[in-house]
């Protein structure tokens, strides 16, 4: 079990290489390669989740080794770059959901029938990468792993994607390009923030590291941020550059411009993998350095971070009620999604923690799940422009269906996980910020306003008849719309099954930043 | 004192070979018959070659003799008559006296600069002695170059064979 | 002896050699004129290693392969220079710039 | 028995999974006898838990741990009391005639078994509802019971009119389950938990709740608020929650719409259970609207106000179903007004009734839109002769409504008229008396415009089958005889209701407010029957009405100007932001592409291709680092 991440973010790499080695004419092989790729992984994180100890708050499953240490990188200090991984409650739920989405998209993409073999290599090589940022325990395997999902992302989009393709993959480099930049900033900047504290305060506090202050180790610096102290001044500058690193990654208004072209030009699987996992990087940055190791900047910026999630929540949801295209209302109703995230760890509070995990997921799942019912109501029907469909709930009875529960999902509706993922957010928001909770509020009626009228154009009301004729949903289509479906009334039912693993790390993370 | 230096037979050799070098270097810019430019060339690479020697440098300074004065000045007499033809057609065309006026003021600006930096920087103390190697520095530099620079050694001879092959291949008639 | 005069002459031979590098309008004489610039370089190279507190035999060492490579440089310039020199009809620098834009 | 209630809701469930996976194989005959057996054994399992809870009094909940929520833990579970019981009861019986009912009405229709699946899920949704242990898990079923109603309202999907009132039914009782959702939050916040005692607990003492609001957030508001104010604003958005679910007044418009759905649909989710959960949530929540003399106070405003309105748009409308609808409407509004003015009994009292009477007018509805297949009511008439149970039941149930005696609904309504002139609210006795007037008037003039006449339409009209006539036949029993369990000589349910001494606010017996009503009934009928009877004077009368008939025709033109003032600026706005996304804040992206791309060609033209050039360039770039380094000194 120990090295169980290691072999999980290895084992797509291996796939991908298999896939280049076979030759380019053999779809079917490649293709059960990348399935079969996607899916050993998947099954190692089930059984990580299943042997997940709940009680424990610290990095589970560690690995690590290392890589190079630089002599005197600062101050005589020696830094150590490591190969790590581990996960903790807010970073097990994740990797288990790039496990789920991955496979599926694997299957989603047997419709993929140009340039198969680099298809799959990209799709394999995405999924190492967002496995490896999520279960990195080390700063620089974080930002490696980082950096390769944007190569594979930009690939993806840019080879297999609508008209305007290259347009939206330049522009989808450009601002995470850009966001890593300053990600890496804030990074190195935290490292050797910490590092200088601590060698300061090295002799009035007990470090159990000492003196090992130059670090790159997330649970090093997790455990040790809080004993040291770091200055408020630091922590504010930190904080700042952590912030806008995240509202760039997570395109919140008013960087979000390049999500919805993203999505409107990529193929359906990129969406799944773009929409149900990469985009909850973002958000894990914030929860894992700014909110876990900088108590005092967050406590500063708290009050703005509402502000700037109430401000993309209404943005979002309005403008989706004007999305012409389904592709660009499900990037806006993200968009709408995420900023309640971030209303909600501007609340500090252990619940909207909590919460936050649970709509990262839940979106994941609920985002994966309409992009894959759009899509595969648009490979019949041609078109994904909401004008022009129309009573698909005739022909296509099954996809019309699981499409409406993925839509009541994203509004919110209980027995789903959209419920307890929106409860918990606003439980938190309303905790700390009462007025900008009640004005947040309003999107679930926005939501429920822009989906249903976006369902009820799309499936309800007389069939169009300039559609051509359609069969309904395939066995291969079966597979990724019951397991999420599945999924989605699972956590609805039962969000014990997420609750109980988060609930220690959000506790942890609610006692460090005193909420 | 020179400039600050003891007058010693060292100090007037450096003088000399200095002189020789500048005023080589100067001429082979300034003239424009091709056989004075070769000549001109030579006193350059040889005023090199003898500064190496004052430096100790006996190896390094007949290596340069023979690659420098030899080798290439040869190999560049010989392009330029090859190629007299254009030579003489654009030895006319030289360069504007605004461009030349400003990169030499660049030129000049930059290596002030560096004179200046030269001579306001700590050094290491002087060494009086010719030779500071207590060993033959053939020997030195076989020991250097067979035990530590092996591998860049073989690497330097795999470039210069690639260089061969690749100018035959680049300068042959295309058939 | 010390450093400087040495370390003084290699920067007005780089000088030189830069300049004749930038402003003379045939091939062969840029390419001399950079050889020159080597030549400069390699006697900072030699000096330090003498002048060192503790002498180098590594500086002479660097010089050599300095002189191994300018030798290969200088033969293939000279074969691209023929090369041109045939299909063009011209040494002149200022034709070779195909590879703008 | 107690031990088995949990079976009552999971049935419906186990019959909507069995339908789900097997359902289109099935035939028509076994899906509806899956389906009715499993509201047929939940009614008689609720019969015995309402005998069980008569002699013990409320139950724990039992309950299992679901989730943990922050330093609580929320549970899932259920729980038996005297309120839990009786709604039990309502809905258990009301389903299983309506489930009966629907196998002749939905006969032949392509997805039957969808149908009954839709049912079956909102059956459970609205059991789990009533049953329910805490309130987070009553605004889980709550939000339920609202989606099977979006499925069952757009169940003829194609008809572009239903698939509009689907959403329009979703997204305005949306508007209030938000209100509910943030109701709820509050109150976890001021007191710690969802459990209903844990909070009517603390509402009796406000200090325990001063201590948990002093603690909360950097907001100002939250140190303005006064633990009165927050108890006051918390039951204000509970009831927004209510008011969206039993469409009161301002956010009725759903409901008429609805009946674009099915008509068993109607008589089930739209008149007996689920639109008189809003009713049910303020008589669940009813100590936090006892601790709100405001809240209380607008329950009652908005219920008497609510009453009278839909009652005045009720006169005047064509279809038959509608009429039935905004009659609802104001029935609801009966039952506000009864909670809020404190008559906590009355207005379950009259939920009950109505449950009955309502939900048989729509059956009986149901089954003549099913043997002349239209809603008009002046396409109908005559029907007397060719429906005789259909007429009988329906007249029992006019009767009931209007409120004559002995019928049910005189009882209830009477209770209700007399509570809140009892407590001093004239003005809304007189809104209720007139409600109850206008009442009269439109149902028999529903029942004079179906029945009695010559028959006009062409389609030969018959009575339905035994699933449709029992169903009636019941209910018409029940809408005749259900008030006596409630009168002043023997207020059973009012025993029943209050095992532990009395709740809120229950008026003694009035002869002659009871003799006025009676008399606004008779009254009503009588001016129903000379408009409408002989079918002449009614045009006339209409022309003499002039604007207000017009008003009342349009519905008070109260959609029109929520399309004006809501839905048009929303979607004004949206499209400008949409505008604004595209062209401004993409446009400035695109722009500072654009700039850096402009920049980059203009400047290719510097590079000329010549290394000269390139190398002069160079050699000034050096000489201003150089130049640079030695101005600040220390690099050189």
């Amino acid at each position: 079990m120990e090295d169980v991440l290691l072999l999980i973010v290895v084992i797509p790499l291996i796939a991908g290489l298999f896939v280049l080695a076979m030759p380019a004419r053999s779809h079917g092989v490649i293709r059960a390669i990348g399935l079969i790729g996607a899916l050993i992984p998947a099954c190692f994180a089930l059984a990580a989740y299943l042997a997940f100890d709940q009680r424990q708050i610290n990095l589970q499953f560690p690995f690590t080794t290392t890589w190079m240490s630089i002599a005197n990188a600062y101050n005589s200090l020696t830094l150590h770059i490591n190969l790590g991984f581990g996960v903790d409650g807010i970073s097990m739920p994740l990797v288990m959901l790039v496990g789920v989405v991955s496979t599926l998209t694997m299957i989603r993409s047997f419709k993929v029938t140009e340039r198969v073999k680099s298809h799959y290599f990209w799709l394999l090589f995405l999924t190492m990468g967002m496995y490896g940022v999520f279960a990195a325990s080390g700063i620089f395997t974080f930002f490696f792993f980082l950096e390769s999902t944007l190569v594979a992302g930009y690939l993806l989009i840019n080879i297999w994607g609508g008209e305007k393709r290259h347009y939206a993959a330049t522009k989808f480099l450009i601002y995470r390009g850009l966001a890593s930049v300053v990600l890496l900033a804030g990074l190195i900047g935290l490292a050797y923030v910490y590092a200088s504290t601590a060698q300061a305060a090295s002799n009035s506090v007990f470090i159990p590291n000492a003196p090992n202050f130059l670090t790159f180790s997330i649970s090093q610096l997790l455990t040790e941020a809080q004993l040291i102290h770091i200055p408020a001044a630091s922590q504010d500058v930190l904080f700042l550059v952590f912030l806008l690193a995240v509202l760039m990654e997570e395109a919140f208004v008013p960087f979000h411009t390049w999500l919805p072209d993203t999505h409107e030009q990529s193929d359906t699987g990129t969406n799944m993998m773009i929409g149900g996992a990469l985009m909850k990087i973002g958000l894990y940055v914030m929860l894992r350095f700014a909110v876990s190791m900088l108590p005092l900047g967050l406590a500063h910026y708290a009050t703005w971070l509402a502000v700037l999630g109430l401000v993309s929540i209404l943005y979002g949801a309005i403008v989706a009620i004007a999305s012409k295209d389904w592709r660009r209302l499900i990037a806006f109703s993200s968009i709408s999604h995420m900023g309640l995230v971030l209303l909600a760890i501007g609340s500090m509070q252990e619940i909207g923690i909590q919460g936050a995990v649970f709509m990262l997921v839940s979106s994941g799942l609920l985002t994966a799940l309409l992009f894959f019912t759009v899509g595969a109501q648009a490979d019949r029907t041609g078109t994904y422009k909401i004008e022009n469909l129309g009573g698909l709930s005739k022909s296509l009875p099954v996809i019309s269906g699981v499409m409406l529960v993925a839509a009541l999902g994203s509004v919110g509706l209980p027995g789903l996980s959209g419920f307890i993922s929106e409860f918990s957010l606003f439980v938190g928001g309303f905790a700390a910020f009462p007025t900008l909770s009640a004005l947040a509020s309003l999107s679930m009626i926005l939501a429920a306003f822009y989906l249903l009228w976006a369902m009820q154009r799309t499936t309800f009301g007389p069939a169009n008849q300039a559609l051509p004729d359609m069969v309904d949903a395939d066995v291969i289509e079966y597979v990724p719309m019951v397991i999420l479906v599945a999924l989605v009334v699972l956590l609805g039912v039962f969000p014990g099954v997420l609750g109980d693993v988060v609930h220690g790390t959000a506790q942890a993370i609610a006692a460090r930043i005193g909420g | 004192m020179f400039f600050g230096l003891p007058i010693t037979g060292e100090t007037i050799a450096f003088f000399l070979l200095a002189l020789i070098i500048i005023v080589s270097a100067v001429f082979m810019l300034s003239l424009t018959n091709v056989m004075h430019m070769a000549v001109s060339l030579v006193g350059v690479f040889l005023g090199v070659a003898g500064v190496f020697i004052l430096l100790g440098a006996d190896f390094v300074g007949l290596v340069q003799i023979m690659v420098y004065a030899g080798a290439i000045t040869i190999l560049m007499v010989f392009s330029l008559m090859l190629t007299h033809r254009g030579l003489g057609e654009h030895a006319v065309r030289e360069v504007g006296a605004m461009r030349g006026t400003t990169t030499f003021a660049g030129i000049a600006v930059l290596v002030a600069i560096v004179l200046y930096a030269i001579r306001n920087a700590q050094w290491p103390g002087n060494t009086t002695a010719l030779q500071p190697f207590h060993q033959s520095t053939v020997t030195l530099i076989a020991n250097a170059i067979f035990q530590q620079y092996t591998v860049p050694f073989e690497l330097v001879s795999a470039v210069l064979t690639v260089a061969l092959v690749g100018s035959v291949v680049i300068a042959r008639k295309e058939e | 002896m010390a450093l400087q005069p040495f370390l003084a002459l290699a920067a007005i031979l780089f000088g030189l050699g830069l300049y004749g590098a930038l402003t003379k309008r045939n091939l062969i004489i840029v390419l001399i004129s950079i050889e020159m610039m080597l030549n400069a370089a390699n006697i900072n190279l030699v000096a330090f290693a003498h002048f060192l507190p503790k002498p180098n035999i590594e500086g002479q060492v660097y010089a050599l392969f300095n002189i191994a490579i300018a030798a290969a440089e200088v033969a293939v310039g000279l074969a691209i220079l023929l090369s041109f020199f045939r299909t063009r009809d011209t040494s002149d620098v200022r034709d070779m710039n195909s590879m703008k834009w | 028995m107690i031990g088995l209630t949990w079976l009552v809701p999971v049935l419906p469930l186990v019959a909507y999974l069995v339908l789900l996976f097997t359902g289109k194989r099935m035939s028509e005959v076994a899906i509806t006898t899956i389906s009715v057996l499993a509201v047929l054994i939940g009614f008689v399992i609720s019969i015995t838990v309402v005998s069980s809870v008569a002699g013990h009094g409320p139950y724990a909940p039992v309950v299992y741990n679901w989730l943990t929520f922050g330093p609580t833990t929320i549970t899932m579970g259920y729980q038996v009391t005297n309120l839990n019981a009786l709604m039990l009861l309502v809905v258990t019986l009301v389903s299983t005639l309506v489930f009966l009912f629907s196998k002749s009405y939905m006969h032949g229709d392509e997805r039957f078994s969808r149908f009954y699946q839709y049912l079956n899920l909102f059956v459970f949704s609205m059991l789990g509802l009533v049953i329910t242990s805490n309130l987070l898990e009553l605004y889980i079923f709550w939000e339920l019971v609202g989606v099977c109603s979006y499925l069952l309202v757009g169940f003829w999907y194609f008809k572009p009119e239903a698939a509009v009132a689907a959403k329009k039914a979703f997204i305005v009782t949306r508007v209030g389950d938000v209100g509910l959702f943030i109701g709820v939050i509050l109150l976890y916040l001021g007191t710690g938990s969802f459990d209903f005692t844990t909070i009517f607990a603390h509402l009796h003492h406000f200090s325990s709740m001063q201590s948990a609001l002093g603690a909360m957030g950097r907001d100002a508001i939250t140190h303005l608020m006064t633990v009165q104010t927050w108890v006051t604003i918390s039951a204000l958005l509970v009831f927004v929650g209510a008011v969206g679910k039993s469409a009161q007044f301002p956010l009725h418009v759903w409901l008429p719409d609805a009946m674009e759905g099915p008509t068993p649909v109607s008589a089930l989710i739209h008149a007996a259970t689920m639109v008189a959960a809003g009713v049910y949530l303020v008589a669940r929540m009813f100590p936090l609207f006892q601790a709100s003399a405001a809240a209380s106070e607008t329950v009652a405003i908005i219920g008497g106000v609510t009453a009278i309105f839909a009652a005045s748009i009720g006169l005047t409308q064509r279809d038959i179903k509608r009429v039935i609808a905004y009659s609802t409407v104001s029935q609801l509004g009966y039952m506000m007004l009864a909670m809020g003015v404190g008559a906590y009994v009355s207005g379950m009292f009259h939920l009950m009734t109505h449950a009955f009477f309502k939900a048989l007018l729509f059956l009986a509805a149901g089954s003549v839109i099913h043997a002349i297949d239209t809603q008009d009511l002046f396409e109908m008439g005559g029907l007397r002769k060719y429906m005789p149970i259909t007429h009988a039941t329906f007249l029992a149930g006019a009767l009931a409504l209007s409120g004559i005696p002995p019928f049910a609904g005189f009882w209830s309504k009477d209770d209700i008229l007399t509570a809140a002139f009892d407590s001093g609210h004239y003005v809304l006795y007189a809104f209720g008396l007139i409600a109850a007037f206008f009442t009269a008037v439109y149902i028999f003039r529903v029942y004079f415009l179906t029945f009695s006449g010559t028959y006009k339409g062409s389609k030969h009209p018959h009575e339905g089958g035994i699933a449709m006539t029992l169903p009636l036949i019941v209910l018409g029993f029940l809408a005749t005889f259900a008030g006596f369990i409630n009168t002043p000589f023997a207020p059973l349910l009012g025993n029943f209701l209050q095992p532990n001494g009395p709740v809120g606010y229950d008026p003694p017996a009035n002869w002659g407010l009871m003799a006025i009503s009676a008399i606004t009934g008779l009254l009503g009928i009588w001016v129903a029957y000379s408009l409408y009877s002989g079918g002449k004077r009614a045009d006339a009368f209409a022309k003499r009405m002039g604007i207000l008939y017009q008003l009342s025709f349009h519905k008070w033109y109260i959609d029109e100007l929520y399309a004006a003032i809501i839905v048009l600026p929303v979607v004004t706005i949206a499209d400008g932001l949409q505008f604004v996304d595209r062209y401004i804040v993409d446009g400035a992206v695109r722009l500072l592409g654009e700039v850096g791309y402009a920049g980059g060609v203009s400047l290719k033209y510097s590079a000329d291709g010549q290394i000269q050039t390139y190398g002069l360039i160079s050699v000034f770039g050096i000489a201003i680092v150089l130049i640079v380094a030695l101005l600040i000194g220390g690099v050189l």
